[in-house]
C-alpha cells in the first residue's frame, strides 16, 4: 500500500541495459514489480534478465507493445539524461518519472523540470534512489530488506543514508509506510514539500521524517508548510551540520554559499516552527515513539 | 566552480558585457607597464578564491604607475587566507555614481532561472544566487523560452534603473543570458554593475560558478579545475572523478563513505565526538567504476591525516567489493594509519570477514568506528 | 453581439504609440471599445489620443491599475513583436490576443503559437485585421463603415479584400454577424477550422463566407470538417486563382510550391465535400441569398 | 527566397552537414581544374533557380577533366527555363546504395517545425515542405524545445534507415536543426541524403528557402536577394521594402493594390476577363510608407507593360494620400500607359476628384477598371 506506487503498475526501465539498469531492474523484478519493457537506443530487440523483458529502441515502441505502462524509471547517463527526460515526457502516458541518474547538468533539470510541470507529470529526481513502500512496492534502487513495513513516512535527499536511516528503524522494530528519496543535486521535481504532502494525505502514514542536508532552503520553505497545513508529526534530521562554509561537495546541493543552507539555521527555523529535529540518527527512533 | 576575476572578465569581454579598462598581470613590472598604459588611477586586485578580499588587503588604489608597482609587489609577496596571490587584475579607476547587483541564477525554489537585482553593496552574492530574498526585485524566467526583454524592463522600473540607459542595461542582462546558458553557469553575476559620473554602465567586477556536471560538454571547465581546487589531493580525485574534499585542517580524520548525505552524516558524527575532520571522500553509491582504491591511497599518504573512517552501505557495489578494494590499497600503501571500517547493507558479512585479521579494522557500528578513530587521534596528540 | 468580443470588454493596446497602433486604437475607441491603456517601452507615463488612454511600459504595470483587461490587441513592430507576444502570453490575463503585425518570422511565430496553446489563450493574426462584429464591437483594423449587422459570418485570411467583400455585402443589403481575419502570413494562431468553428457555435450567425487564397493546404483540411462537423452552410472564394506555380508573394503565405496550395485544387476539394465555391467575389450575395 | 545548390552546400559545409568532395566554378577552365583535383568522374550542375534542371540538361556527368571542360563550357554557353548558366557546381561522382530525402520545415497544420523522411524521388521537397503528406514518415517538433535525438531514433526506425548509420544520421539532423533555427529558414532539405556504397552518409544535393520576415536579424539573406529575385524591379521594390513580383510575360497588364488578398483577387479579374499579367505590386494597406509612388515609377518605364490596374481600399493610408503619390509619379514618368484605378474605403471621393482631368482614369468599379484595361491591351496588339 501506501503512495504513488503500487505491485499492479506496468513500468519501463529506461537505460535497462546499463549497469545501474540491468542491476536495480533485476531488483525491482524480484521485489515482484511489473517491469514491463526497458529501452536502450543501441540495443533494440534484445532481451534482459534471462530474456524475461523485451528492450527496445525507443519509449514510443515500448508504449506500443505495452500501452498500460504508467511509470519510467531512468537510469540513462548523465549526456544523454536530457533527451531521455524529454522522450519520457513526451510519450504523455507516464503518471510518474523517477530519474536515478546523477550529475545532470542544472540548466537541464530546469529544462525538464519544465516540462513535466507543463505536462502535470510527477516527476522524482534527478540523483533520486526512487519510491519504496516497504512489503508492497518498490520503484527505485532502495535494498529491499533494509525497512520492514508499518506507518512511518520517510522523505530524504540522499540515497544511502536514507537505507541507514530505514535500517535503524527497522533496527529498533519502526516500519515504514513509504519512502521518498526526492533526489540529492541543487535542483529537484518534487521538493521537500511536495513530498511531505503526499505523505500528509496518505491514510497509511501516522508520522513523517524528513532526512534533509547542507544546502539550500528548501527545508525551510516546507518548515512553515508542516507548521501552517500538514496534520502529520514530522521530526527532522540535516546531515553535513559540521560541513564548512563556501565549499561544496561534489555534484550535490550540499553547499553553504553566503550563509545559505546551513544546517544550524534550518534546525532553528524548524524548531521554531514547532517541529522537532533530532541531531544524531540514533536518537531517531526515540524521539518517533514518543509521537503516538 | 568558481572562476577568478580575470576569467570571469575574459567571458565578460568575449560576450559584450563592458568591464573596466584594464588587464591581467603575473608581476609587479606588468602591472607598471599596464599602469602606464591605462594613463589614470588604478585599482589593483589580487587573484584568489576568496570572498571579501577587500576588507583584507586583496583590493588596493594606486594613482601612479609607479605606486601600482610599489602595491602590487608588496600584494604578491603575501599570503591572503592563506592562498599566494599568483596574478593581479589592474583596472582603470572610475567614479561611480550608482551601484546595482545583478544576479543570474537558477532559482532553487520554481526550478527555473530567475534574474535578480538589489543595491544592498552587503549582502552576498552567493547568497542572492543561492535564495532568492522576498526583498530582492526578480523575474522568473521560462528555461525553455529564455530571458525576455519585457522581463528586463519590468526589473529594471522596479529597481527604478534609470530609463535613459534602460537599452544598454537590456544589452547587457541579454548577453548575461547567452553567456549563462552557453558555459552552463549555475549563476552569472555583475557586482557590482555601476553607472559611471560619465553614464557608461560598467561591470566592476563579476562572479561565475560553473556547473561540474556540465564537463562532459564544457571542456574549458576542466582548464579551470586547477585554479578551484585548492589542494593536490582534490585536483587527483577531479581527474579520476570522484569527491574530494579538503579542508587543510591538521592531526585529523578522514571520512570514506558512498553517497553524499552518507558522507556528511559521518563527518557530523566524527566531529561531534571531538575529531577534527579534514578530507571527506564521497566514492559514490551508483557509480559504474567504484573508486575506493584510489580514494583510500590518496589519504594513506597523506600526511596530515591520522585516522580513517570508512563508512559503506553496500548496494549496487556490495560491501565485499569494496573491502577487496581497500585491501588492495592497503597492501599497496608506504604509509599506514588506522582505518575504521563499518559496513551495513548488502555483502556486509562477507565484508567483515575478508578484512578480518588484514590491518584494517572492522568495527561494529558507526559509533564504535568514528570512537575508536577519535580515540586514536586524542592518542596521538596527547 | 456575437463572437469573441464586445463592447464591454477592457482592451489592452500593445505598440499604442507608433502610428498604426495610434491610429487603430482611436478608431476602435471611436467605435465604442473600451481602451484602458496602452503599452509602449518607451513612452511610459505619457497619456495619447488627446489624453483619454494612459501609457505603460510594460504589460505587467497596465494590468496593476487595469487588471480587468482582458484582451490585447498587438501592433508592436515585426522586429520585436516576438518579445511583445511572449509578454501578453506571459501577463496571463488575457482570454485573447490579436497579433496585427506582419511579416513576423515565422519561427518566431511558431514559438508563439506554442505559447499561446499551452497556456489556453485564443491568439489570432499575425498579419491579422482582427475581428469586426458589425454594429456590435470591434477589436482590429476594420473601417467601421464597411458593413452592417446581419447572419452571415466571414473568414478570411486578408484584410483589405475582406473589406472588399464585407462591403460588397452591405451593397448587396447582407449584414454580417463577425468577420474574423486570421491573418494572411504562412502560420496563424487561430487556423481557417478553428475560426469556422467559432462561427458554427454562434447562434448569430446563420451563414458563412470563407474567403481564402493560394497556399497551404487549411482550407483543404477545413473543408472536410465543414462536411462532417458543421451545421452552418458555408460558400468560399479563394483568392490566387491565377498565380503562377513557384512563385512567393511577398511577405505572406501566398505560393504554391510543389504543387501545394493551387486554387483550382482548393475548390475541387471543396466541391467534393459539397461546398459551394464562387469564381467571382460578384456572385458571393446570389450564392449567398440561394441558402435560406 | 530559395537559395542555389553551391549556397546551399555552403551553408552545410559550415553546419558539418557532408556533401561530396566538389566546388563552384565560374568558367570552363575552373571546372577542368576541379575536376583534374578531384581526380574521378564528375558531376556538373547548373546553379540556376530552376526546379527539375536535371531533366533539362543541368546536371550531366563527366568521365574525365577534359570532358568536364567540354560539358561545362556548353552549359555556360546556354540557358535553361530562360535562365544564363553562371556558375556550376563540379562534385565527384558517387556510387549510391539508398537514398532518402529529410525534410525539416515548419508544419502549417500544427504551427510547429517538423522532420519529416521520404523515399520516393518524385516527389517534390516543395511539396513535402508545405504539407506533411499522412504517408511522409514524421516527427513534430516543440519549437521551444527543439529537435531531440529520441525523435531522430523514433524517425529513422520507422524508415527503416540503416541502425548501423544511426549515429552518423542523429549528427546530421542534429546540424540541420541548428543551421533551420540560426539562420532562420522556412525549410532545409537533404534531397537526397545518399548512402554510397562505400557507406558514407552523403547529402549529394540540398534545398533552403530563408525567410524573408527575419531579414531584420539575418542580414546575409539581403546579400543573396541578387540572386534570388529574378528581374531588376524585383531587386529594385526588395530594396525599397515594398511586394513586387515580375513573371516576365510580354504585352501584359499591371496590378497594383493594397494587400496581398486584394492584389490576387485584382490578378484573377485581369487574366478571367481576358488580359495577361506580369506584374503584380502590393503596396501594403498597414504600411508606415506608403509606396504607391515608387511602385507606379517602376510600372510605367517597364517597355512590356500596357496598361495598369489600380485597386486600393482606403484605410490607414487614405484614398487620398495614394491618389496623390500616384499623380506624382505619374507626371515625373516619361514614358505613359494607361492606368485605371478603382478607389474604395476611406476616402475615395477625395481621391476620385483628385485624379479627375489628370490623365490618370479614374473607374467607376473594379469591373469597369479591368475591362478598360483589357481592352486596351487587345486594342495594341490587334
Amino acid at each position: 500500500m501506501s503512495i504513488l506506487i503500487n505491485r499492479e503498475m506496468d513500468i519501463i526501465v529506461q537505460g535497462i541495459t546499463g549497469r545501474a539498469g540491468e542491476y536495480y531492474a533485476r531488483l525491482m523484478y524480484e521485489f515482484g514489480m511489473n517491469i514491463v519493457a526497458g529501452v536502450s537506443p543501441t540495443a533494440d530487440g534484445t532481451w534482459v534478465m534471462d530474456g524475461k523483458v523485451p528492450v527496445f529502441d525507443s519509449v514510443e515502441t515500448a508504449l506500443e507493445i505495452f500501452p498500460t505502462a504508467k511509470a519510467s524509471i531512468v537510469f540513462v547517463p548523465a549526456p544523454q539524461a536530457l533527451d531521455a527526460l524529454y522522450e519520457a515526457a513526451d510519450a504523455g502516458s507516464f503518471s510518474l518519472v523517477v530519474c536515478v541518474t546523477k550529475g545532470i547538468p542544472i540548466h537541464d533539470v530546469s529544462k525538464v523540470c519544465r516540462t513535466f510541470d507543463a505536462r502535470g507529470t510527477r516527476f522524482i529526481g534527478p540523483n533520486s534512489p526512487g519510491i519504496f513502500n516497504p512489503g508492497s512496492a518498490l520503484l527505485g534502487v532502495y535494498p529491499a530488506d533494509c525497512a520492514i513495513p508499518g506507518d512511518v513516512g520517510v522523505v530524504s535527499r540522499s540515497g544511502t543514508l536514507s537505507y541507514a536511516v530505514l535500517e535503524t528503524l527497522k533496527n529498533a522494530g519502526i516500519g515504514v509506510s513509504s519512502c521518498i528519496g526526492i533526489g540529492g543535486d541543487t535542483l529537484q521535481g518534487t521538493t521537500v514539500a511536495d513530498a511531505l504532502s503526499l505523505l500528509d494525505a496518505d491514510v497509511y502514514t501516522k508520522k513523517i521524517v524528513l532526512i534533509g542536508g547542507v544546502g539550500g532552503q528548501e527545508e525551510e520553505r516546507a518548515a512553515s508548510q508542516v507548521m501552517f497545513s500538514m496534520s502529520t508529526p514530522v521530526v527532522a534530521y540535516f546531515a553535513g551540520r559540521q560541513f564548512p562554509k563556501g565549499r561544496t561537495f561534489g555534484l550535490s546541493g550540499a553547499f553553504i554559499d553566503g550563509g545559505i543552507g546551513d544546517v544550524a539555521r534550518k534546525e532553528t527555523v524548524f524548531q521554531q516552527m514547532g517541529v522537532r529535529t533530532v541531531r544524531q540518527l540514533r536518537d531517531l527512533p526515540r524521539v518517533l515513539e514518543s509521537y503516538s | 566552480m568558481k572562476l577568478l576575476e580575470y576569467q570571469v572578465k575574459n567571458l565578460f569581454r568575449r560576450y559584450g558585457i563592458p568591464v573596466p579598462v584594464g588587464k591581467v598581470a603575473s608581476s609587479a613590472r606588468e602591472v607598471k607597464n599596464i599602469a602606464e598604459e591605462i594613463g589614470k588611477p588604478v585599482v589593483i586586485k589580487a587573484q584568489i578564491p576568496v570572498i571579501g578580499r577587500g576588507e583584507k588587503g586583496g583590493i588596493r588604489v594606486a594613482r601612479s604607475a609607479v605606486e601600482a608597482e610599489t602595491i602590487s609587489s608588496e600584494m604578491m609577496a603575501g599570503r591572503i587566507d592563506g592562498f599566494p596571490v599568483h596574478k593581479v587584475q589592474v583596472d582603470e579607476a572610475l567614479a561611480i555614481q550608482d551601484e546595482y547587483f545583478v544576479v543570474l541564477t537558477i532559482d532553487r525554489a520554481t526550478r527555473y532561472p530567475a534574474l535578480i537585482l538589489y543595491t544592498d553593496a552587503q549582502k552576498r552574492i552567493e547568497a542572492a544566487a543561492n535564495a532568492i530574498d522576498e526583498k530582492d526585485i526578480s523575474v522568473s524566467i521560462d528555461p525553455l523560452i529564455g530571458l525576455q526583454r519585457y522581463q528586463i524592463r519590468n526589473l529594471a522600473r522596479q529597481a527604478g534603473f534609470p530609463p535613459a540607459l534602460l537599452s544598454v542595461f537590456t544589452n547587457i542582462c541579454l548577453q548575461m543570458w547567452s553567456l549563462f546558458t552557453q558555459v552552463d553557469a549555475r549563476y552569472v553575476a555583475l557586482s557590482p554593475l555601476v553607472i559611471t559620473e560619465h553614464q557608461r554602465v560598467i561591470a566592476l567586477d563579476g562572479k561565475i560558478a560553473l556547473d561540474r556536471c556540465a564537463l562532459f560538454r564544457q571542456s574549458f571547465i576542466a582548464d579551470h579545475a586547477n585554479y578551484i581546487l585548492v589542494s593536490e589531493n582534490e585536483l587527483e580525485a577531479f581527474k579520476q572523478g570522484f569527491v574530494y574534499l579538503d579542508f587543510g585542517n591538521e592531526k585529523s580524520i578522514a571520512c570514506l563513505a558512498n553517497g553524499a548525505g552518507l558522507t556528511l552524516a559521518t563527518m557530523d558524527y566524527v566531529v561531534e565526538a571531538g575529531g577534527t575532520v579534514s578530507d571527506l571522500v564521497d566514492v559514490g553509491a551508483r557509480t559504474l567504476t567504484d573508486h575506493s582504491n584510489r580514494a583510500l591511497t590518496i589519504l594513506l599518504r597523506d600526511e596530515k591525516i591520522q585516522a580513517v573512517v570508512v563508512n559503506i552501505y553496500g548496494c549496487m557495489t556490495s560491501c565485499g567489493e569494496i573491502a577487496k578494494r581497500l585491501l588492495s590499497a592497503w597492501e599497496e600503501a608506504d604509509r599506514r594509519v588506522p582505518v575504521f571500517v563499518n559496513f551495513d547493507g548488502y555483502g556486509k558479512m562477507e565484508a567483515n570477514s575478508l578484512l578480518q585479521n588484514s590491518g584494517i579494522i572492522v568495527c561494529s557500528s558507526l559509533e564504535d568506528a568514528v570512537n575508536s578513530a577519535v580515540a586514536q587521534t586524542k592518542e596521538m596528540t596527547g
